[in-house]
């Protein structure tokens, strides 16, 4: 197995082409002449340790196993000439995107490595500076608008908030349903009675409570009776005699 | 020019790049050993007759422009000056809303703008009134002008960044600046 | 030093005296009417070999040290930041592609880019936003500013180091460009 060049350090990887591109520089030869079917074996290789080792791998290592997978065996197996795109150009474009993110991390570091103001080179330190065309010179720059803008929309952006929609019975729909159950109500009846069929749970609790409150409201205005033999015990209600 | 040893050269780098006027020790601690005098005598020469001179105070050595061009500068600097926060944030509201009335910004910001907000903002040139909104009151709005694309550097207000854009490049996440910013601006006086 | 003309002598203390580089246009607005442009080849000229140099960034000049001398001069304070792999990459892409969307970024580098890294090269004053791309989305496109240039030393984006190779060797176009190109070398069937 030619896993003995392999150390497991998961922490410096940018993702799965970051991976990629240095198990191709491994191969010590120009991008252009990588074989990818090596690089594939290595990148499966690696993953499949990661995974005995127990380490937890983020989801895009593992798709692009899975790609990498199908990738491989499409190359290895006899050409089916329906399916596109080939292998050959599925195999040719990872090569081309490995390139293009060596060129741009090897510019990168170029670019790093330069003479840079305020640090290699300076300019004067002490300029006398000049005096202005303009009357006043206000200074701020896109950057400072942008995150200001930014900011004001972070801080004054309303916050969502979900209020779980719950089932209640409102008073005026009770006391309309009292009203209209209790003339048919010829003795006391229990106040339970009164509730919607089949109301369970919280909107069983509300309408017990709206009820309630609507056998007041409809005692006070004469238009029921009330009765209850002590406190805690069942409530009745029935129509003025 | 005349072609400089590298020990001068030094010395001219050092001198140049100072933010205050040189002793010849604090020289000689950066350029290292060698004739620090002798490269001040050279240099001071060079420079007889540039727009820029090499002058000697007390016993510490600057660069300073010839006296003959101090027309051209002035001497207490302009200094720059930055916006304030609230100046900034209304006005990436106006660019962003415009055109807009005090009471929009107003309603955006959360705050009261104090009148000089505004005005800083027209005196730089970056904000005019913008005709009046048909509603009652007629209130004034206000837009950006044509210096303002230019000193940030877009060419529309279609160029800046939307809400998208601004919340991939990490510019949304809510800061604690309210606070502060309640507790730093005045309350408007009213005009 | 050689004697210098009046105009020359005002552009050289001009060019001392700013803080910040100056353009043709505003080094004029000082100096007034003449050959600015003669006048900055001159000094440049005078200054080559000297420890200052007068150098040229996109379109502005300033006077700075010469990069041989940043042993002597070079400072580890917190003055330049020290960047993440992920800004040094997205900064290279969007200064040898630019401009470019956010998506584009991420296809070459094949991560997405975490809130903060765009922000960070905003905030240096490095990257900016440039324009909207005229497609479905139209998204917001990113480019390198004049600071940039300043701060890496280069006087225009074809300073880039290797953009020339970078170029030829088709590392700049998109993948799908590049494979129809690799198309078009092999015999074509006609169409």
């Amino acid at each position: 197995m030619s896993g003995e060049q392999l150390t497991l350090d998961l922490e410096g990887w940018e993702g799965p082409l970051d991976l990629l591109l240095n198990l191709a520089r491994a191969q010590k030869v120009d991008l252009k002449q990588i074989s990818i079917l090596a690089l594939v074996e290595q990148y499966l290789v690696y993953v499949e340790q990661a995974r005995t080792l127990k380490l937890e791998l983020a989801a895009d290592y593992l798709v692009m196993a899975a790609w990498l997978a199908y990738l491989k065996s499409a190359l290895l197996l006899p050409r089916d000439p329906a399916v596109e795109p080939s292998p050959e150009e599925l195999a040719l474009r990872l090569q081309l995107r490995l390139e293009r993110l060596s060129a741009m991390r090897e510019a990168g570091a170029r670019l790093m490595a330069r003479d840079r103001l305020g640090r290699d080179v300076f300019r004067r330190g002490a300029p006398e500076g000049l005096r202005r065309v303009r009357k006043a010179n206000w200074s701020a720059g896109i950057f400072d608008l942008i995150s200001a803008y930014g900011q004001v929309s972070a801080r004054t952006r309303p916050v969502m908030h979900v209020v779980h929609d719950r089932e209640v019975m409102t008073l005026e729909a009770a006391i309309a349903r009292v009203a209209a159950l209790i003339g048919t109500a010829i003795d006391w009846a229990a106040i339970q009675s009164f509730l919607p069929e089949g109301a369970a749970g919280s909107f069983r609790r509300s309408a017990l409570a709206s009820s309630f409150l609507a056998a007041l409201e409809l005692a006070r205005q004469g238009k029921l009776e009330l009765q209850q033999r002590g406190p805690f015990e069942p409530l009745y209600l029935r129509a003025p005699a | 020019m005349n072609p400089l040893d590298d020990f001068t050269r030094a010395v001219e780098a050092v001198l140049f790049a100072a933010d205050e006027p040189l002793s010849i020790d604090s020289l000689r601690a950066h350029v290292g050993e060698g004739d620090v005098r002798g490269a001040l005598a050279r240099l001071a020469e060079d420079y007889s007759g540039r727009g820029i001179n090499l002058v000697r105070r007390g016993d510490r050595w600057h660069f300073q422009t010839a006296g003959d061009m101090a027309h051209l500068l002035r001497r207490n600097r302009d200094e720059v000056r930055r916006l304030s926060r609230a100046a900034i944030e209304t006005l990436a509201i106006i660019a962003y809303h415009e055109p807009v009335t005090r009471a929009d910004i107003e309603a955006i910001r959360g705050v009261q703008i104090s009148k000089g907000t505004l005005d800083v903002l027209m005196d730089a040139g970056w904000v005019r009134p913008a005709g009046r909104r048909e509603v009652p009151g007629r209130p004034l709005t206000y837009g950006t002008t044509q210096s303002f694309l230019a000193h940030f550097g877009l060419e529309s207000r279609r160029d800046l960044p939307g809400i998208e854009d601004l919340k991939a490049a990490g510019l949304l996440d809510p800061i604690d600046l309210a606070l502060e910013e309640l507790a730093v601006e005045k309350p408007d006086e009213g005009d």
